[in-house]
């Protein structure tokens, strides 16, 4: 069998669901291929991991992997599971926020490391500054987890609808005590959650016959975790060698993003590229990247694999 | 000044015991010791190692208990003559402290018994004097050679008013010459001063040039085997060692060890 | 036993403090969820609350003082709280027969403590023959020993998931990159340790040598070597507790999957604070372990080679 | 392949120097001794450079010493921020906290033989508490600003410098102690005159080690939050920009400042411990 | 045995300089040192501290290299004679290896130089026996009196076969008593062996009783004021010490002694 190494961007959850289930259902066995998941952690870069040769392919945000081919590093979108963006707001409601012009002079907490594009350009479109004073936001570098919103340190935070929002709400705050903005609804989504591998890789046949499987039995994984979210949230608590995650917690992850992948069979959408990269350029001072990338993604995998 | 008769008891040791309680057991550090001291004596301690001379000066000083017996300093316990600052105590080695210079070194005494500044530097420049250390008041102690600051640490003794001075083996690292010379001094500085001095050395010589009572020692337990008082002269010149009497109290005190002397 | 006692009164003098340290910390998220519940709190509204004084808060809804010492997700959890959950995840694992189940923190003290020692061994090695090198070689001493301390001035953090990179790329992984880590903070305690210790001999020492003519190895394994074990052996003692915080730094970025860092990392993020508090103090009570292990060690080595008295 | 032998032969080279400089007859001067670690680093850092060159090793890997030295240059204003930020407002600030709190602890379980029985394994042990655990709570309790570095770098400095400053105002010998004894001085007396000299060198000990943690800790809590400055909040993010140019320019930062912080600090010791056998020479 | 006479020279030192080199500028710790030392020679130093006694005795070692002059051992260089190992050297305090028990302390030496475990075992015994020792060979230093551990010191330099015995001040720290009594072991030793011993010492008396040369130093620069052959026989019980040609000795060297202190 062919042996493919696919590097996560987060820990083992229910974001990953659809990979869990390939492997665990044999999906990808049935490709001849053996898939090796190497989960992520909160300062590991997968693109420096793919450019270092330690994983043959990875899950990115696109914001991330658009920054690094820019620096060089020739990333290419092979297939995007995701349609859409689970990334949002959430604020309470008892500081008055109502609407983002409501932001000024209140804090935020943002997430780094790359994440912070779309957050900057819908700032700017909205013409509020990011550097704090009365007529701008107070960002705050968050980390990941929930607690700045919950002991009041920033009026609000970033969520995934999939993850930390669950977090709020579990936690014993109703729905009704926040307010909450989605950057799909506001414009500013960038594309989350696609599969990318290194251009020159992509050259050789036998490597895009083996992301052709592979992109092939991950999209029936996420298909079959979709249709079955209760047996996919469990086989990835299996596969949570931590022991940090619970059962219910994992569930409704699973149901969320069930809603995220549907409506998406693998392939990218042109548009939806055109519309992260516009988001990108429109960002503040010190952008992601400067020019539109060329060459980022590809159908030919998902072209082969769909067929 | 030289045959005033002073009767006057400074220090009195009665059935004095010590024990030191250790990992293996018990040691009897002193075992009952008995003795006076008067007022303006020069009494030396001899005997070999571990007999308890030194334990013996530091009873006297206030820095060990004893476990048994009494002892009094002038009609009081050592711990409230040492509160009243008595004592003038020279250890074994200079214990200097490195990070004072030796002008301060001499003056630290001073500093603690709240001399005024004025005085502190009188009293620093007669002791320097003295112990002939005048223009090394800058230096540091390790800048000194092992005699140099054996002087300088008796004239750390020397710079406040005690009554009584303690000196454990204060010449022992000094070649014959220096001792000579220090020996000398010391007697000098006696005879103005009227001190009571406790002096412990291993030199039989030294013992019997300097002392006016000398007490022998003897180990396993520590006791005192001898006190011998002595007939010589308080004015000593150093070719006084030559005389019989000299001669003679040197083999007494000699005898006195031996006998005291079972192994090692 | 004048020790043991001492130990426990300010023990409990802790504990009391920290019980009476739960109410200002919690109090704001206890009416919080008290008002959720229909309480009456005083004032109304958590950003009311927000600028308050936390003590005023407590006198002011004494009825939730109770509440303090039982939250869910406390800012600080009560000693009982950690306790228990240090025992649900070990003695009590132990008792259901499943101790090496991935909710126990047997099983990822273990996993840590296996990148530990082997780090542990690795830094220890190294420090030895850097120490080794830098006695006995002048330029190694005058090259060396500056950017050693250099080093330790950068945060290993922040080197951790580039080792794992460069590591990742040669294809190294699983246990190896973390004990790497590890023995990046212990090599340093072991070299500055024992470059004093093998230089602890004094001139006397070694002119007896001389006047026997022994070679340098002779001179290393008879005097050099028998006079560093003291200082060897604090060294280690400091250097095992930094394996140990090596080890758990180095799990971060390895995907946390299993170990003590991955339980305060997973901690975290669900915001479960009674899972970090009882992973640190299992982090806390493992170095204390291996220390202690390395005390009786070297207890009996100084007592075998007649150096203790 | 060319730059990989070119690289060994520099290595060779620049020890070949060294072992010259450090065995020659000048070796013992202040020149030569800052010089031999200046080659020896300077070689380092040539070896660096033709060795990435030479194996072509990706910039979003290993980036040159050339390519961290032009971001440095380019990002000087940045860079000087985030010192301001880590090193001056947490970490500093921390240190002095941390050590004097330190301090005073040390002096009262100084006079009571039982607070220091009790204290010093309860010390030892919270001293092991990883600071990785340590600095997400801290920075729960204290905010996203640099308060919450500084308190983490209070609990990283205090224990190194408490143990230290006990052990050290043990560390006069009986007869020193004695001495004071005959002179009837009170305990404050001997507390200035006698222990605390006699406890300085250790005290330096202590604070030389925490200058290290003081900066680690401050950069290590920025990791689990902070506002958008500073040196750990920029390493984080520029991983993830996969700007590994500037990873290394805050860590050039971090090692230039922490060994300053740590030079200074055995200045300081030098001039204040003159005496002791160790700084004699 | 007694009065062999032997005219070999094993140690000549011609026209010696040496001067250590310092923070405060060159020290001159021997200037213009003329020496020879014969076969089977007790040769005393004796002189104020600092007059480069200790150096002396390094430079025949090879412990510290002359800066001018030439000295040869046995007619090669001091190294030379070190690589065959014909020193045995006795320092100013006993060094003994705390982490050795007394019989691997004084079997220390035969190890490097690759005796045989029987050889070792034999030659312990024998000089246990002969600084009567016997019965303490499992016992560490820290268990010893300080005469004990200086006895086995002494017989650590004497387990191995050198020629050349030389004891720097190896009886400083002893009371009288021990030291008699090893001074007369010493003596009897050198009888027997006939080895060639050089010898520092702080004390005029024990000089005169062992040599049959005494060297007396001076110090600032450190040189060689006088040479004084002894004609005092070999046999020679304590009691000789009262003997007049004894205290004529005694007393040139006193004299010589006075001469160099100038100061301190
Ligand atoms: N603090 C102590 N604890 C236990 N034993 C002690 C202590 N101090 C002294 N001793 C023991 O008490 C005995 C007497 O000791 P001391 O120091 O008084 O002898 P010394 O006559 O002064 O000997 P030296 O001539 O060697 O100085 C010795 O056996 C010694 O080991
Ligand atoms: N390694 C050294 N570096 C510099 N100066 C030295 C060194 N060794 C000795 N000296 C100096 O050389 C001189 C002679 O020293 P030496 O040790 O030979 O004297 P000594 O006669 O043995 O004295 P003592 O009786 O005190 O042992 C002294 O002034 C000493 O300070
Ligand atoms: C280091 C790092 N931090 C954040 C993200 C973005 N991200 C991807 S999944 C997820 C959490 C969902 O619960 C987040 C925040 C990343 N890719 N890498
Ligand atoms: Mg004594
Ligand atoms: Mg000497």
């Amino acid at each position: 069998a062919d042996e493919v190494r696919l590097q996560l961007q987060w820990v083992t959850q229910a974001q990953f669901a659809g990979y869990y289930v390939a492997l665990d259902k044999g999906f990808y066995g049935e490709e001849d291929l053996d898939v090796s998941i190497l989960p992520g952690g909160p300062d590991i870069a997968p693109p420096q991991v793919l450019a270092g040769g330690g994983a043959d392919v990875m899950l990115n945000w696109m914001p991330s992997a658009l920054a690094a081919r820019e620096k060089g590093l020739p990333l290419v979108n092979i297939a995007q599971p995701f349609k859409s963006s689970g990334l949002m707001l959430t604020c309470w409601k008892d500081t008055g926020i109502t609407s983002p012009a409501d932001f000024k002079g209140k804090t935020i907490g943002v997430w780094f490391f790359g994440n912070e594009y779309p957050f900057l350009s819908w700032m700017s479109k909205e013409g509020i500054s990011t550097d704090g004073g009365p007529d701008g936001v107070t960002v705050l570098k968050q980390g990941f987890n929930v607690d700045p919103l919950l002991q009041r340190q920033a009026d609000c935070i970033s969520t995934m609808t999939y993850n930390e929002y669950g977090q709020v709400l579990d936690s014993g705050v109703s729905e009704d005590e926040l307010v909450t903005f989605k950057y799909e609804d506001m414009g500013v989504a960038t594309l989350e959650d696609g599969i990318y591998a290194l251009e020159d890789k992509l050259e050789d046949p036998k490597f895009q016959d083996k992301m052709v499987r592979f992109v092939r039995a991950s999209m029936k994984g996420w298909k079959y975790a979709e249709a079955n979210p209760g047996e996919a949230a469990d086989i990835v608590l299996e596969n949570d060698a931590s022991g940090a995650q619970t059962e219910a917690h994992q569930q409704r992850m699973m149901v969320e993003i069930a809603k995220l992948t549907a409506g998406s069979n693998g392939t990218l959408d042109p548009a939806d590229f055109d519309r992260t990269v516009a988001t990108l350029l429109g960002g503040g001072s010190d952008p992601v990247i400067t020019k539109t990338p060329e060459g980022a993604w590809t159908h030919i995998i998902t072209d082969a694999a769909l067929k | 000044m030289t045959t005033e008769t002073t009767t006057q008891a400074v220090i009195e040791a009665r059935n004095l015991d010590l024990v030191f309680q250790t990992n293996d057991g018990p040691v009897q550090a002193l075992r009952d010791v008995n003795l006076t001291i008067n007022k303006g004596d020069f009494v030396s301690f001899i005997g070999p190692s571990g007999c308890g001379k030194t334990t013996f000066l530091r009873v006297m000083a206030a820095l060990e208990q004893p476990t048994g017996g009494e002892i009094t300093v002038n009609g009081m316990t050592p711990d409230e003559a040492r509160r009243q600052r008595a004592y003038g105590y020279v250890f074994q080695a200079s214990g200097l402290y490195p990070w004072r210079n030796i002008a301060r070194n001499i003056k630290l005494p001073l500093e603690i018994m709240g001399y005024t500044k004025a005085e502190r530097e009188k009293r620093l420049n007669e002791v320097l004097e003295l112990v002939e250390l005048s223009g090394f008041e800058g230096k540091y102690p390790w800048q000194l050679s092992g005699g140099m600051q054996q002087r300088a640490s008796i004239a750390r003794a020397l710079a406040f008013d005690a009554d009584i001075l303690l000196m454990d083996e204060p010449f022992g690292a000094l070649d014959e010459i220096v001792r000579d010379h220090l020996n000398e001094q010391l007697l000098k500085l006696w005879a103005r001063t009227n001190k009571t001095i406790g002096f412990v050395t291993h030199s039989i010589p030294e013992a019997v040039y300097l002392s006016t009572k000398i007490v022998v020692m003897s180990p396993r337990p520590g006791r005192i085997t001898d006190v011998i008082e002595s007939p010589l002269p308080k004015e000593r010149p150093l070719d006084i060692r030559d005389s019989p009497e000299f001669i003679e109290i040197a083999h007494r005190v000699r005898e006195g060890l031996r006998a005291g002397h079972g192994d090692d | 036993m004048k020790t043991l006692i001492a130990v426990l009164t300010v023990l409990a003098v802790i504990i009391a403090f920290w019980y009476a340290a739960c109410l200002p910390m919690n109090i704001k998220g206890v009416l919080t969820q008290a008002e959720r519940a229909g309480a009456e709190v005083v004032p109304v509204g958590a950003k009311e609350r927000r600028d308050l004084g936390e003590i005023g808060l407590v006198l002011g809804n004494q009825f939730a003082i109770a509440a303090t010492w039982s939250q869910d997700r406390p800012r600080l959890p009560a000693p009982h709280q950690v306790a228990v959950e240090l025992w649900k995840t070990t003695g009590a694992m132990v008792l259901k027969g499943k101790p090496m189940s991935k909710r126990s923190l047997i099983f990822h003290g273990w996993v840590t403590l296996s990148a530990t020692l082997l780090g542990f061994a690795m830094g220890t090695g190294l420090g030895i023959l850097l120490a080794v090198g830098i006695v006995h070689s002048k330029v190694m001493d005058m090259s060396v020993m500056p950017w050693a301390i250099v080093s330790q001035t950068i945060p290993i953090i922040a080197l951790a998931p580039m080792i794992i990179v460069v590591l990742y790329s040669v294809g190294v992984q699983g246990i190896l990159p973390k004990a790497i880590i590890s023995a990046y903070l212990s090599f340093f305690p072991v070299v500055v340790g024992m470059v004093k210790g093998l230089r602890s001999p004094d001139a006397m020492q070694l002119d007896l040598l001389r006047t026997y003519n022994a070679s340098a190895n002779q001179g290393f394994w008879a005097l050099r070597l028998p006079a560093s074990m003291p200082y060897l052996f604090t060294s280690l003692k400091i250097g095992i507790a930094a394996s140990l915080v090596g080890a758990i730094v180095g799990e971060l970025p390895t995907g946390a999957v299993a170990g003590l860092g991955a339980r305060l990392l997973g901690g975290s993020y669900y915001g479960q604070t009674v899972q970090i508090w009882s992973a640190l103090f299992a982090a806390a009570i493992l170095a204390a372990c291996l220390v202690a292990l390395l005390g009786v060690i070297e207890r009996v080595v100084l007592k075998r080679m007649g150096m203790s008295a | 392949m060319m730059l990989v032998i070119l690289a060994a032969l520099v290595w060779c080279g620049g020890w070949w120097v060294n072992a010259r400089l450090a065995n020659g007859p000048q070796s013992d001067s202040r020149g030569v001794q800052l010089l031999v670690p200046v080659i020896f680093g300077v070689t380092l850092l040539l070896v660096w450079q033709l060795l990435v060159k030479g194996l072509q090793i990706p910039m979003v890997i290993l980036p040159s010493p050339v390519d961290i030295a032009v971001a440095f240059g380019a990002n000087l204003s940045k860079l000087w921020q985030d010192f301001l930020q880590t090193f001056v407002k947490g970490a500093l600030s921390g240190y002095v906290m941390g050590c004097s709190a330190a301090f005073l602890m040390a002096i009262v379980m100084d006079r009571s033989d039982f607070l220091r029985r009790g204290l010093l394994p309860v010390g030892n042990f919270v001293a092991a508490l990883p600071i990785v655990g340590t600095a997400p709570i801290l920075v729960m309790w204290f905010g996203f600003d640099w308060h919450s570095k500084a308190a983490v770098v209070v609990v990283m400095v205090f224990f190194p410098v408490l143990v230290n400053t006990v052990a050290g105002l043990r560390e006069t010998s009986a007869m020193q102690r004695d001495l004071m004894q005959t002179y009837a001085a009170s305990y404050w007396q001997s507390f200035f005159k006698l222990r605390l000299p006699a406890a300085l060198p250790f005290v330096f000990n202590g604070l030389k080690i925490s200058t290290t943690l003081a900066l680690v800790g401050a950069i290590v809590a920025e990791f689990f939050g902070s506002p958008t400055v500073g040196m750990g909040f920029r390493i984080s993010t520029s991983v993830g920009k996969l700007s590994l140019d500037m990873v290394w320019a805050e860590i050039v930062v971090a090692a230039l400042a922490g060994s300053m912080f740590y030079g200074a600090v055995a200045m300081v010791e030098k001039i204040l411990t003159f005496w002791h056998p160790s700084q004699r020479g």
